[in-house]
């Protein structure tokens, strides 16, 4: 009973919560920008306006054009369910799980370039070559990091790596790591969710066509995504095994807050870099992790 | 039950079966699928705890008496070949039919069952000399089978590449045997690992059985091979035949003792080969040549495990070994079954539309659905990505790969290198199929050919959904799979018992079967519910571009072009290039090829040489008979010099 | 008494031949005396005559480990030579048929030859004998051909003949009674004069392997196997060839006894891998598929020689290649012949898509290219791989990879010129003139014989064969 | 002893008048006269002198000298050709060849092991001298009569080497071998000939057709 209370809830607060982070970003944004900007809420608003709308679709699409997003929000969830939140733990948790976590987040990715391309669509196809094309590098930083904690803590399953003594691998794993949530969630400066000049997105271009309840599981999707991501970094840069229970709950929330805050201030103090760059900054992520990775190796011994 | 029994009816019906292909079409059918589940019987009995078989007999064959035997490392991959053997056959049979090519489809019959056969040996013998003879006729099979349609020059210079590369091996296992023979003064074969000796023969094995397996600087005959052949030729070319490179590799590391560096040298290769393959894959434009880069990727993927086997055996027999063999041989199994099914897609694509070029296809989903859906399987499996069977042996590898860097051994560099390189080959290989299957599937048709495509018969279709049907049982329940791998494990490295399924697998089964379970209600529930608020079918929106044509979507060129770029250094994309000019341009074109680089740019050249040099003797055979007289006299000379210099020591 | 008539028998047959008058019935005496040939060979094979130690001629255990091979050789032939010369019934066959037959007289002796001058006056015998089947198709290439294989020949054959003349030197030198047969040769062992058995070794080395076709003194062998006729071609590779060869294994046990058996290997091993070299890269660039038969012939005798200089199991191995070479390059000749007559032109550039024209030769074609090249289940293949197996229990590593190298490359450019030849589509010209020939059972079932044989050869080697091959390493290494 | 290397003598010097004659007449006459000497060579050499040895004596002088000589002329006249032109060793050079030759093989020949009856003949160094000079001839020389001659004196330097181990050898072998050897020559004659009809020339440039 204990166990499908603690899943239901987790499962809420994954499902809840998510949407708040694009809001908390756009606010900083405009608070640094000067201005009211939308309410924080603005995305549930959002989400339940496209859930009621109808659908259109393009006549070249076959139906994994709207089963693509159904696919593709399923998959983020099940990863949500392997990482811990704090002490309130995963609802799976079992040695190799971060594989798991990271190949679910590739099947996400691929559902939605499909869908994608089931439009055939120049746009949507530059957006998801793009996807694909810098995921190869941060797959290679996730795994890097992974391995940096699985090097710290001497353990393969997320519930024990994800608190990790503090080490001095921490600041550079926190700056690769936070490369990657940027480059993962379509963020500036890889990215620019607020444009709709199509040639320079990657995300949004990709989803140009949807519409009505895909696209509201695409954008929920999304910002499921970018929490989790927010989790995993808070909990692989702090030792959260050495609090409470309560002071680790506080610290993981305060820890996503930061890093939401983090991406709206990144977001308000650089701008969008050429796509040329983009291979620069993603193997700076990758070499940051493997530092990381090296630090802690020889912290560890 | 005994396993014996079924391998000799396997053996019986597939020498039967090559009698009959020339004539009877329906009975070779019969006999070969016969022969091939008879293999897999019998490899599934001793996977299943059966005791191993193994047989010598009186007969003799160029003068060594025939010993079969048939362990559970052997019937791993006999599995393998008896399940593709066969349903390479059924396809055949609708794919390579009489009624299309009435001169070589006779002949294409009678070959599969010589190369099928010929496998079946290469896996049970277990003397050298016949090892050597079952593994050229296998090679030689094989060949007559890519060069089956053999009207194409492209078709004739694949199959000749092949033949050249594999006949290279095959003297490196020349040379093998001999010495293996020379020095132990047999020819049989066994478990010989005490004698140390022995270890610095692995290296001809690693070469010989590296060819054929399409190792990264060795694979240069496989692209071209694969993507050439008929294309159940490929399917088992890709899903079995490189697997018997695997199985040399594996089996003579096993039975003989190896160098301390092998383990290092096969783990780097394996890596370099699956980011390299997966590398070349994505930027191909071939249809086929993308699934034959591809297998280099993944028998890369097969060798980071055996090859982090062998250094947990020289590491005090590590625990994380048993997870890598593991993860290779599943995925032995799960790479051919597959590529077997993503080769019979490509096959019925190639069928329906008569062109490779990714270029010319597109929206083939409408006109052939029930392809799409199965090379759909196929991507997902291939692509490692949850809850199909080609993650869960990558997992395994993964996870064997984690376990060697928390152990922090020496290793653990090796496994650290391995792991990174294959996590972004994991991510290139998705790349590689979003970008196949969307080019060949989605979109609107590029061509006529396309535009004009038509579903495959039931022939074809049928050995496709077995094939997809496995994939998805494998991947769904591999703790089913997982007795059978143990016991192959076991048979590679005895100090590895065979142990019930280790709880994280049982773990990963259950979230297998739970994800899909949730991907299929949530796939279900999606298309039920939103296509209720379906309003409209309408062109794609494009920023409101209102006259699309097929020609403006995405090539598979421009997909792959990000990634072609970062691996220019060893892609070296060839560019032609003509800008538009003028105020009304009348043309333009960009022309993208990517060359074979190591066939092109270090095999080529040094050929070359070879020719160059070969043309220069030519030349000193002119036709002058003095000069021929004065040849006699300098070796007469030579020779005299030979001997006094001998006679001087 | 047995082993003589294998000389008699066809000479006398040659007499008879050129005595008798119809051109249409004279060729039957071809398979008549083969036949004849081919049982006394079994038959002495399977129960070999007791040869006095003495005796300048018999049939002796290395006589036995190779002449059956030639008996065998030159039945296939005959059989392929009545076929050929009914098609060729424009040029008279009385020359033809006597010298062929006479060369296989003179083949038996040379092959029973235990004497040092009677064995060379047999070798240089059969060597003039051939002359007129080398200029059967009388043109001026084949006049060209002729007249390098004499010269060239002829240089060697003197070589030989001083070579001989230095051991028989040596022998007096140390005290000899004059006996030159090889069984008192070697009995003077050590009291041989050493210097002198050395030039001779070097002189016959030159000498008989100019006959065999060791590089550098091939030159001869592309041009006379290109223009002459492919039985011609089939008897000089499978059976001249190995008179000489069988010479050299007999001299080499004299300069073993003498005590330079090591000398004499190095120089063996040195120039068969040289032959082998040379081959390979002349192979690679061959646009003639005659010639390119006499190419793999120099590569063959590269291995034979290779296998001699290693000792009584490299012998046993190379007198396994003997057979399986001969058998196979046999299948080569006839059927390469087949299709250069269907085709009339062995230029790879002119001859193409033959396995549509002339498809039963081009499969035994691309048969004998698999078997030639040592792939399993051939003969050659079993000998090579003993071949290789005795090199490297000597500890000969680096002389083994030039081996293999130079087997890829072979294969490399024999592959390279047969599938030019019957893979593609054919010219207009070359469909014309194949349909003035019919493959009958003629010009097939030689070829088809001889490939199956060396088939059987490598899978099932008769336990009769591979005591002869025993018999024939001991008497030539004598346990000490 | 004195009389044969005087005899040998002779023969070396015909060795120095083939190599430097251009005109074929002179080639052919100096190798008919080789042949003959070296016919001579048994009867002084043999003590005891029977039929079987005159006979053998009989024959060389007869092939080497009148018949083979014979078919060479007749060939060079219906070919009409009188000179060697353009050899690819030049006479001089031919010549200081067959001069340093003939020294070389003197001093060879002093450090051969020879029997001690043998160390003050010249036949060894005579029989090197003339296989070196018929080497010269062979590679040097353009006309085929010329590579003909050239054999046939190699194949003097041989028969010269054969008659060390006269007497000690079997008059059979000695016999089959003279056969042989005669044989082969005129062989190569008939072959002269008939490329003489079938090119119209015997200038063995033109024999180059078959090649790589």
């Amino acid at each position: 009973m204990m166990i499908v209370l603690g899943f239901v809830l987790r499962l809420a607060l994954w499902l809840l919560l998510a949407p708040l982070l694009p809001g908390l970003i756009n606010k900083v944004k405009a608070w640094v920008a000067g201005r009211r900007g939308p309410p924080v809420l603005q995305l549930y608003y959002d989400l339940a306006r496209l859930w009621h709308k109808q659908v259109v679709m393009s006549t070249l699409a076959s139906p994994a054009f709207i089963i693509g997003p159904a696919v593709a929000w399923v998959a983020v969830l099940a990863a949500t369910l392997l990482v811990p939140l704090g002490p309130a733990g995963a609802t799976l948790s079992f040695r190799g799980d971060v594989i798991l976590m990271l190949y679910l987040l590739a099947l996400a990715r691929f559902a939605t370039t499909w869908a994608a391309m089931e439009t055939g669509s120049a746009f949507e196809g530059m957006g998801a070559a793009r996807e694909v094309s810098f995921a190869v590098l941060a797959e290679a930083a996730m795994i890097a990091a992974m391995l940096t904690l699985a090097v710290q803590t001497g353990s393969v399953s997320l519930a024990t790596m994800l608190a990790p003594s503090v080490g001095t691998s921490a600041v550079l794993l926190a700056a690769g790591l936070f490369t990657v949530l940027l480059v993962e969630n379509c963020r500036v400066p890889f990215d620019d969710p607020a444009t709709h000049l199509e040639l320079t997105m990657i995300h949004e271009v990709m989803v140009l066509d949807h519409s009505g309840p895909p696209l509201a599981a695409i954008l929920h999707g999304a910002s499921l995504k970018l929490l989790l991501f927010a989790v995993l970094l808070t909990q692989a840069v702090l030792p959260m095994g050495t609090y409470s229970p309560a002071v680790a709950a506080a610290v993981l929330l305060t820890g996503v807050l930061v890093v939401t805050v983090g991406v709206g201030a990144v977001e308000s103090l650089m701008a969008r870099f050429s796509f040329r760059r983009v291979p620069l900054l993603l193997t700076t992520a990758v070499l940051l992790c493997v530092f990381a990775l090296l630090v802690a190796w020889q912290g560890a011994a | 039950m005994r396993a014996g029994p079924w391998l000799v009816l396997a053996l019986a019906a597939l020498t039967l079966s090559a009698v009959a292909g020339r004539r009877w079409p329906r009975t070779w059918l019969v006999l070969i699928v016969a022969g091939g589940a008879a293999a897999a019987a019998a490899s599934v009995l001793v996977l299943s705890g059966a005791p191993g078989w193994e047989w010598r007999g009186a007969f003799r064959i160029g003068g060594e008496a025939l010993h079969l035997r048939l362990d559970a490392l052997s019937a791993v991959f006999l599995a393998l070949v008896g399940v593709l053997g066969g349903a390479g056959a059924v396809y055949a049979h609708g794919y390579w039919s009489d009624a299309q090519y009435p001169a070589s489809a006779p002949r294409g019959r009678a070959w599969w069952s010589v190369l099928v056969l010929s496998m079946t040996l290469v896996l049970t013998l277990s003397n050298g000399l016949h090892f050597l003879v079952a593994w050229e006729s296998f090679a030689i099979a094989a060949f007559f089978l890519i060069t089956l349609d053999g009207g194409a020059r492209a078709v004739r210079s694949a199959g000749w590449l092949y033949l050249a590369a594999s006949h290279a091996g095959t003297l490196a296992l020349f040379a093998f045997f001999a010495l293996l023979s020379a020095r132990t003064g047999s020819w049989d074969l066994g478990p010989m690992n005490a004698q140390a000796a022995l270890a610095p023969l692995f290296w001809l094995a690693l070469f010989g059985f590296g060819v054929k397996a399409g190792l990264f600087p060795l694979h240069v005959w496989l692209p071209s091979a694969h993507a050439n052949a008929p294309s159940h030729v490929s399917a088992i070319m890709s899903g079995a035949a490189i697997k018997m490179g695997v199985y040399g590799i594996l089996r003579f590391s096993g039975w003989l003792p190896v160098p301390n560096a092998a383990g290092w040298v096969v783990i780097g290769f394996g890596a370099v080969s699956a980011l390299l393959g997966i590398a070349f894959a994505f930027a191909q434009g071939d249809l086929k040549r993308l699934l034959a880069y591809c297998s280099v990727e993944n028998v890369g993927i097969i060798l980071v495990g055996v090859g982090g086997a062998m250094l947990a055996s020289t590491a005090g027999d590590a625990v994380w070994g048993r997870l890598l063999l593991a993860g290779a041989l599943l995925h032995v199994w799960n790479h051919g079954l597959f590529k077997g099914l993503l080769f019979m897609g490509a096959g019925s694509v190639l069928h329906a539309t008569g062109t490779r070029e990714l270029s010319r296809l597109g929206g083939l989903w409408r006109r052939l659905p029930w392809t799409s859906l199965m090379f759909a399987v196929g991507v997902l499996a291939v692509a490692g990505l949850p809850p199909l069977n080609g993650f869960v042996s990558e997992w395994l590898v993964y996870l064997g790969l984690f376990d060697a860097v928390t152990s922090r051994g020496p290793s653990a560099w090796a496994a650290i290198f391995a792991a990174l390189l294959l996590g972004t080959a994991g991510a290139l290989a998705l790349a590689s199929f979003v970008k196949v299957g969307a080019t060949v599937f989605l979109g609107a048709p590029r061509g006529p050919a396309a535009a004009k495509a038509h579903e495959s018969g039931r022939a074809m279709l049928a050995p496709m959904g077995a094939l997809a049907a496995l994939c998805v049982t494998l991947g769904l329940a591999p703790t089913l799979a997982w007795p059978a791998i143990a016991r192959g494990v076991a048979a590679w490295h005895p100090a590895w018992p065979a142990t019930a399924a280790p709880l994280a697998l049982q773990a990963i089964g259950g979230a297998q079967l739970a994800l899909a379970t949730l991907l299929i209600a949530g796939a279900i529930v999606a298309w039920h519910q939103w296509r209720g608020k379906l309003a409209r079918r309408a062109l794609t929106w494009d920023c409101g571009y209102a006259v699309p044509t097929a020609r403006m979507q995405y090539s598979s060129a421009s997909f792959a072009g990000i990634v072609t770029g970062w691996f220019r250094w060893i892609l070296w994309p060839r560019l032609a290039l003509r800008r538009p000019r003028g105020l009304l341009p009348a043309r333009a074109l960009r022309l993208e090829r990517i060359p074979e680089t190591v066939l092109e740019l270090v095999i080529a050249p040094v050929g070359a040489l070879f020719l160059q040099t070969a043309s220069g003797a030519r030349r000193l055979q002119h036709g002058s008979l003095q000069a021929y007289i004065l040849y006699v006299v300098v070796a007469l000379a030579a020779l005299g010099a030979m001997v006094l210099e001998a006679g001087a020591r | 008494m047995r082993a003589l008539l294998l000389i008699i028998v066809p000479l006398a047959g040659a007499l008879v031949a050129a005595l008798w008058r119809s051109d249409r019935s004279r060729p039957w005496l071809l398979p008549a005396v083969g036949t004849v040939h081919l049982a006394l060979s079994i038959w002495l094979l399977a129960q070999p005559p007791v040869v006095a130690p003495a005796a300048w001629m018999g049939f002796d255990p290395v006589a036995r480990a190779v002449l059956p091979l030639v008996s065998l050789l030159f039945f296939a032939c005959s059989i392929y030579a009545v076929a050929y010369l009914r098609l060729r019934h424009e040029r008279g066959n009385r020359v033809f048929v006597a010298t062929l037959l006479a060369v296989i007289g003179l083949l038996s002796a040379g092959h029973q030859a235990r004497h040092l001058g009677v064995l060379w006056i047999a070798t240089e015998a059969v060597t003039l004998a051939a002359v007129p089947l080398l200029h059967f198709n009388g043109t001026p290439r084949a006049f060209e051909a002729t007249w390098k294989y004499l010269l060239v020949g002829g240089t060697g054959i003197a070589l030989s003949l001083l070579g001989s003349f230095c051991l028989g030197y040596a022998s007096m030198h140390g005290g000899g009674s004059g006996d030159l047969t090889f069984v008192a040769l070697a009995a003077q062992g050590a009291a041989l004069s050493r210097p002198w058995v050395l030039i001779a070794w070097v002189l016959l080395l030159a000498g008989y392997g100019t006959k065999m076709g060791l590089a550098p003194m091939h030159t001869w062998k592309p041009d006379a196997y290109g223009e002459a006729p492919g039985i011609v071609g089939a008897l000089l590779a499978g059976g001249v060839t190995t008179v000489a060869f069988t010479a050299l294994l007999r001299v080499r046990a004299v300069v073993g006894a003498a005590g330079e058996g090591a000398t004499a290997d190095r120089t063996l091993l040195a120039i068969g891998l040289f032959s082998m070299g040379v081959a390979a890269l002349f192979l690679l660039g061959t646009r003639n598929f005659k010639r390119m038969l006499a190419y793999s012939s120099v590569e063959h005798m590269g291995i034979l020689s290779i296998a001699a200089s290693l000792g009584p199991v490299g012998v046993f191995a190379a007198l396994f290649h003997v057979w399986s070479n001969g058998l196979t390059k046999g299948a080569l000749f006839l059927s390469s012949a087949n299709i250069r007559r269907a085709a009339n032109s062995a230029s790879i550039d002119e001859v193409r898509g033959m396995a549509a024209l002339t498809p039963r030769s081009a499969m035994i074609f691309v048969a004998g290219l698999f078997a030639v090249t040592a792939s399993p289940p051939f003969g050659p293949f079993f000998s090579e791989l003993l071949v290789v197996r005795a090199a490297l229990g000597a500890g000969h590593y680096l002389a083994v990879l030039l081996f293999l190298a130079c087997l890829l490359l072979a294969f490399f450019g024999l592959s390279r010129v047969v599938f030019a030849v019957v893979d593609g589509r054919p010219r207009p010209a070359t469909v014309a003139s194949s349909r003035r020939f019919v493959e009958t059972a003629g010009a097939l079932l030689p070829p088809a014989l001889l490939l199956g044989l060396s088939l059987w050869l490598g899978l099932f080697t008769p336990d009769a064969l591979r005591e002869s091959w025993t018999a024939a390493a001991a008497q030539l290494f004598p346990a000490p | 002893m004195r009389d044969l290397n005087l005899l040998i003598g002779l023969a070396m010097g015909l060795n120095l008048v083939a190599l430097g004659s251009s005109r074929l007449p002179s080639i052919i006459r100096a190798t008919a006269l080789q042949g003959v000497l070296l016919g001579i060579m048994p009867l002084v050499l043999e003590h005891d002198i029977g039929w079987q040895v005159v006979a053998v004596a009989v024959a060389t002088a007869l092939g080497k000298g009148v018949v083979i000589p014979g078919l060479l002329q007749r060939a060079m006249r219906a070919a009409h050709i009188e000179r060697e032109i353009e050899p690819f060793i030049g006479f001089v050079p031919s010549l200081l060849l067959g001069a340093l030759g003939t020294i070389a093989a003197l001093a060879v020949a002093r450090s051969l092991p020879l029997l001690p009856e043998h160390a003050k003949s010249l036949l060894v160094p005579g029989a090197l001298a003339s296989m070196l000079t018929g080497f010269v001839l062979l590679i040097g020389r353009v006309k085929a009569i010329s590579q003909v001659c050239g054999y046939l004196i190699f194949e003097n330097g041989i028969y010269l080497f054969g008659l060390l181990l006269i007497g000690s050898t079997p008059l059979l072998v000695e016999a089959g071998v003279l056969l042989d050897l005669t044989v082969g020559i005129f062989v190569i004659g008939i072959i002269v000939d008939r490329i003489q009809r079938a090119f119209d020339s015997l200038d063995t440039r033109k024999l180059t057709v078959l090649r790589e």
